[in-house]
């Protein structure tokens, strides 16, 4: 039983060295190799971001002690968004390619992508308590970070309701694409509608001029959140990469090595 | 340093409530995440290492038959 | 083409006819959520009138995702969906065919009963007029996107609250501008702007929504 | 045309994936003008999922189809135009009569076939008595016949491919169901099929392909 | 019987538990729909608290009726229900052990999730406790005379809205009870009188469904 | 018992309506213990309604239906205990492996069977190599297979009601369902089927029952 014409159509082995590493069996070990250095990175940012924001950064002049929540919640707030750009991004190169690994990367993004939204909105909501007075408003900002975490629920509901995996990936695609061309649309329209007849009842009671050490600690720790999300996410598509090809010949090594390994 | 002691550190200004609240929650659903990704992780090369175990006994068999 | 998109209205509006029931529930619905709404909240007249806007756009958009997972599900049921996708003619036009017949029986409807309501929740005749206008406007977008989530669906037992899961977000924007008509007019700001908008979701909806929707149906029944 | 010696479809090294199983791989077969393919093989070994293939329905994992000597995906109006598929459902609607059936699905594939035509069909298959009873109303047989009266009307496919199509019916219907097949071939059409039952049809040139040969 | 009982819902929810994302989609829906009605009518707090019951209990209503055509669909479809007919076992009692498990994965979750949605329409830890309670004893009734709708509508296919349509009137009762008894709360007057109607609907609700379920499935074979 | 002499099941002048038609009247049937009877007839003649009346799952128009020599809705438990109907439609979940949807049917019959049994039937109809896998995956074949597989574990039931249990299935498992039925005949059970396929079944008494000659 022997597949090589199989691997032949799916591993190119002359060409663009960016679509070499398209193929799973190629992308495995180097996301292998990537993954230490990343949460390396992670880790020291991580410590060094909350370092700079409870212990150099000032207590703020209006809002006292609770805006270091900021150093959570906004950059929860930027993966959550960055993440679905990135997520629709692959999903757009999987089907117009049709390489299967951009599918894997964007199931792996998704589950991160919703746990960041839900952070920014769990922290947001705590933060908003001190500071407005209530744990939430229909305010556009939370309104369209809401619908974002439903956007990602609507995406991973979607695939898991679908056996197959070659079908769940396209039609989750499909939804994350026409999601990504509504999320502007949601975010104007939402703003809109608070602003228009209402007048701000509540803003964002910022500085103007942020003290630099918060800004270095907030960007300390968006670091650190990028770094973490690459490293969950590399794991994740490595773990896909078996889940889906376990009856290719690489995987079949792999499970070989593993074998062995358990018996030695 | 800004804190006179542990005490004020963890009281936050009167804010320890709202700022552990979202970093612990933070905490816990990250780890909660790494733990979920690690156990899918071994759960997979578990799978891969039954296929290929099964495959060999297969084998052993049709050879002996 | 044109004749194969009057042949795929006409197949289903036919189809609709021998259920007869049909026609008349989904009115029947939108007519009982918004009068079940007075009773939910109370009946004083002024905040009714406040929230009238509102609550039949939410009214229509319920409407629509109740009855919408099944545009395509018996054509999937008794193998009529795979002729489709084999069919030489385009797919697109077939799935547009079947959200014009899908939206002259549910959408339509609303649109008709739409003054009776505001005259349950104290709308003045200018009010209702504009509230029918946003609605003739809006509705056909639901019906496009509900059609998307529908065929993304499709087979996934899911389906019922999946469908809501997915195709609710999208449907925000069209809400906002809808339901907030009424409110900016009051305001005195004019509608032209809502309208506009809901027409720019409408074109939006009408180019993408049909290639999206067959698409969904191809990897569907892969 | 040059192409008209080519075959009329023809696969190349077909693999298919279900789940995580491989049902079949590194299937050829070729099929000209006027040729009956019996596709046998034990349940579950394949024979609807290759049908699906060879009409588009779904993709295979790998190799490809080709229709009259071009890759199938290449030419796929023509493809999809010279073919006719029956799979195991019936596509007949339940709130339709016979005849509406059969207009709205001639309309879905594009053609606009003569209602004495069409009719004729239905006489032939046996449901004349049975035209204005919606098919909910019809018994399992009398269904699987609205869906075959597509069959008799046909001129226009030089493909047919058809999923267990004598399930269901009589020994008379199963009769008139091998005449049409036996006439397409001799119109010089092609002709793809399972059933596990033993019918006979006429034909000139015939194929059996088992797919348990090919179970992996 | 108990043991009959036991192993229907335990199937059913075996069932659900193989849909999975069945389970946390219909609290999606739930969330979902309380959030569209602020956009529909308007983020100002204090009105959003006036109108959280009713809001909550309409989407409750919904989140059922939109589901419970479902109930005895796929046991009809794929022949098991000709089964149930045909089974020696009493088939009211298999139809309460089928709505149990529904109101487990339906009503249960909507229950646990509201206060969070207490939270976001501005109300009380007091209010929320009191819609919650309401929910609790309410949402089974709901899913009884549910399942009465899904039985006579079984097989007709104007199914998902001529039941809204049936069952709608029934639910009225449980509606203004249930939502009425924040107001009288508000208003002073206290719970029980709210609850024990709500309890005593449940109670006939109990009694009565479960036999006119089994008689209309019945009806709906022949 | 004095009533171990009258037969198992009996009609009484049976006449069934569908729409405006008649489809048989007057029509008496007995069927003895180990009995085998074929219900024979054109696609439409009414064997599918006339076995959902002999089960109880329709009224007939006229006539009765009696159980051991009574009538059969005064003995209902009994009637609806000693039978075991298989229809057109599998009464399998799509979401459940083989194993699990015998467990359910046979809960919902308020019967407990051994899982061994449960196994062992499965292995005798050819699904041990499918046992993981949900019925949604299932050919068309492998799924009517889960339904038939309840007869393989049955030895309670006392009659046997089949509609159209070789559609779908493969000649081996066509073989394995007839030696069941003649187990289930040799056990002294009786049989009611109905077929359009020439199969052989191994059985003492049997009798054909037409019902072409019936319609009016
Ligand atoms: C549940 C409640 C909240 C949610 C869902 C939320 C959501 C968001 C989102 C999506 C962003 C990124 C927007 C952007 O960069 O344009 C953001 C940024 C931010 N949020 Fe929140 N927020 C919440 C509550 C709060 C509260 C209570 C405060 C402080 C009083 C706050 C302060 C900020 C600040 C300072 C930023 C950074 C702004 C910037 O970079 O331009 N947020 N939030
Ligand atoms: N998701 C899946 N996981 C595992 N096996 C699957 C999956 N989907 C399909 N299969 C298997 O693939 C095969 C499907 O075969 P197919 O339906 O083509 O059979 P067939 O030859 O038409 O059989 P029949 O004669 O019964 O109609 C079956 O053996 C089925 O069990
Ligand atoms: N509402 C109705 N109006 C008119 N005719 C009806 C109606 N319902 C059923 N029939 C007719 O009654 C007959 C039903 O027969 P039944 O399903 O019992 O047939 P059968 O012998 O099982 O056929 P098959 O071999 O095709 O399964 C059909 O001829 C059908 O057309
Ligand atoms: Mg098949
Ligand atoms: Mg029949």
């Amino acid at each position: 039983m022997s597949d090589s014409p199989l691997t032949a159509t799916r591993a190119p082995s002359s060409g663009f060295s960016l679509f070499y590493y398209a193929s799973p069996q190629t992308f495995f070990p180097l996301a292998g190799k990537l993954l230490w250095p990343t949460w390396i990175i992670a880790i020291g940012l991580t410590i060094a971001g909350l370092y700079t924001g409870f212990f150099i950064a000032p207590t703020d002049a209006t809002q006292g002690d609770s805006y270091r929540i900021i150093f959570i919640h906004v950059p929860a707030a930027w993966m959550s968004m960055v993440i679905y750009l990135v997520m629709a991004f692959w999903c757009a190169v999987g089907l117009i390619f049709n390489t299967r690994l951009s599918f894997m990367m964007s199931s792996a993004l998704a589950p991160t992508g919703a746990l960041w939204a839900f952070i920014a909105l769990w922290t947001g909501a705590l933060w908003g308590k001190p500071t407005w007075g209530t744990y939430w408003v229909w305010d556009a900002r939370l309104t369209s970070e809401l619908i974002l975490f439903f956007l990602y629920c609507g995406y991973m509901a979607l695939q898991a309701a679908i056996d197959d995996p070659r079908r769940a990936d396209r039609a989750g695609a499909l939804i994350a694409i026409v999601g990504a061309i509504n999320v502007p649309i949601i975010y104007f329209s939402v703003k809109w509608w608070n602003t228009l007849h209402q007048g701000a009842s509540v803003s964002l009671t910022q500085s103007p001029s942020m003290a630099s050490t918060m800004l270095t600690g907030m960007l300390l720790m968006a670091l650190a959140a990028w770094a973490y999300t690459i490293g969950v996410a590399l794991v994740r598509v490595r773990a896909i990469m078996i889940e889906r090809e376990r009856h290719t010949d690489w995987v079949r090594q792999l499970g070989n090595a593993t074998a062995g390994g358990s018996k030695a | 340093m800004n804190w006179e002691s542990a005490n004020h550190f963890w009281a936050m200004g009167g804010y320890g409530f709202f700022v552990w609240g979202s970093y612990a929650v933070t905490a816990l659903l990250v780890a909660a995440e790494l733990v979920l990704v690690a156990r899918r992780m071994r759960a997979a090369r578990a799978g891969a290492a039954r296929d290929v175990a099964i495959e060999r006994i297969d084998a052993e068999r049709r050879g002996r038959a | 083409m044109l004749s194969l998109f009057v042949s795929v209205v006409r197949r289903d509006l036919l189809l609709a006819w021998r259920r007869r029931s049909d026609v008349l529930t989904a009115l029947g619905f939108f007519l009982l959520v918004t009068s079940l709404f007075p009773l939910g909240v109370g009946p004083e007249p002024e905040q009714l009138s406040h929230i009238a806007a509102g609550v039949m756009w939410v009214a229509a958009l319920l409407a629509t995702l109740l009855s919408v997972s099944r545009l395509f599900e018996s054509d999937e049921a008794d193998g009529t969906l795979e002729q489709m996708l084999l069919s030489v003619e385009p797919l697109p036009v077939i799935v547009l065919g079947k959200v014009c017949a899908y939206w002259l029986l549910t959408g339509l409807p609303l649109v008709v009963i739409a003054p009776l309501i505001g005259l349950q929740f104290n709308l003045s005749a200018d009010e209702t007029l504009i509230v029918c206008a946003t609605l003739l406007v809006g509705t056909p977008s639901l019906s496009l996107l509900g059609a998307v989530g529908a065929s993304l669906t499709l087979g996934l037992r899911g389906g019922g609250a999946l469908i809501a899961l997915l195709v609710l977000p999208l449907y925000v924007p069209v809400l906002i501008f809808g339901a907030g008509a009424l409110d900016a007019w009051r305001a005195g700001l004019g509608i032209q702007s809502h309208l506009a908008l809901l027409s720019a979701v409408l074109l939006v909806a009408l180019a993408v929504c049909p290639l999206a929707s067959a698409t969904a149906l191809r990897i569907a029944q892969d | 045309m040059s192409e008209s010696s080519a075959p009329l479809l023809e696969t190349r090294a077909l693999t298919c994936m279900r789940g995580r199983a491989r049902l079949f791989a590194g299937l050829d077969l070729t099929v000209g003008e006027g040729e009956l393919v019996h596709v046998a093989g034990a349940n579950g070994s394949g024979k609807t999922s290759l049908l699906r293939i060879l009409c588009g329905l779904s993709e295979p994992e790998s190799g490809e189809v080709r229709w009259r000597g071009q890759p199938a995906r290449s030419v796929r109006d023509d493809w999809r135009g010279g073919m006719l598929y029956l799979g195991h459902r019936n596509g007949v609607k339940d709130d339709f009569t016979p005849l509406e059936n059969l207009h709205a699905s001639a309309a879905i594939a594009g053609e606009r076939i003569a209602d004495t035509v069409l009719l004729e069909a239905l006489a032939d298959i046996g449901l004349a008595a049975r035209l204005d009873v919606p098919a909910r109303s019809l018994s399992q047989g009398q269904r699987r016949r609205v869906a075959l009266a597509r069959l008799l009307a046909d001129t226009r496919s030089a493909l047919w491919i058809l999923d267990e199509p004598f399930t269901a019916l009589d020994v008379r219907a199963v009769a008139v169901l091998a005449a049409a097949m036996a006439a397409h071939l001799r119109r010089g059409g092609a002709l793809i099929y399972t059933t596990h039952q033993p019918v006979d049809i006429d034909a000139e040139r015939r194929q059996t392909f088992n797919l348990d040969e090919y179970a992996c």
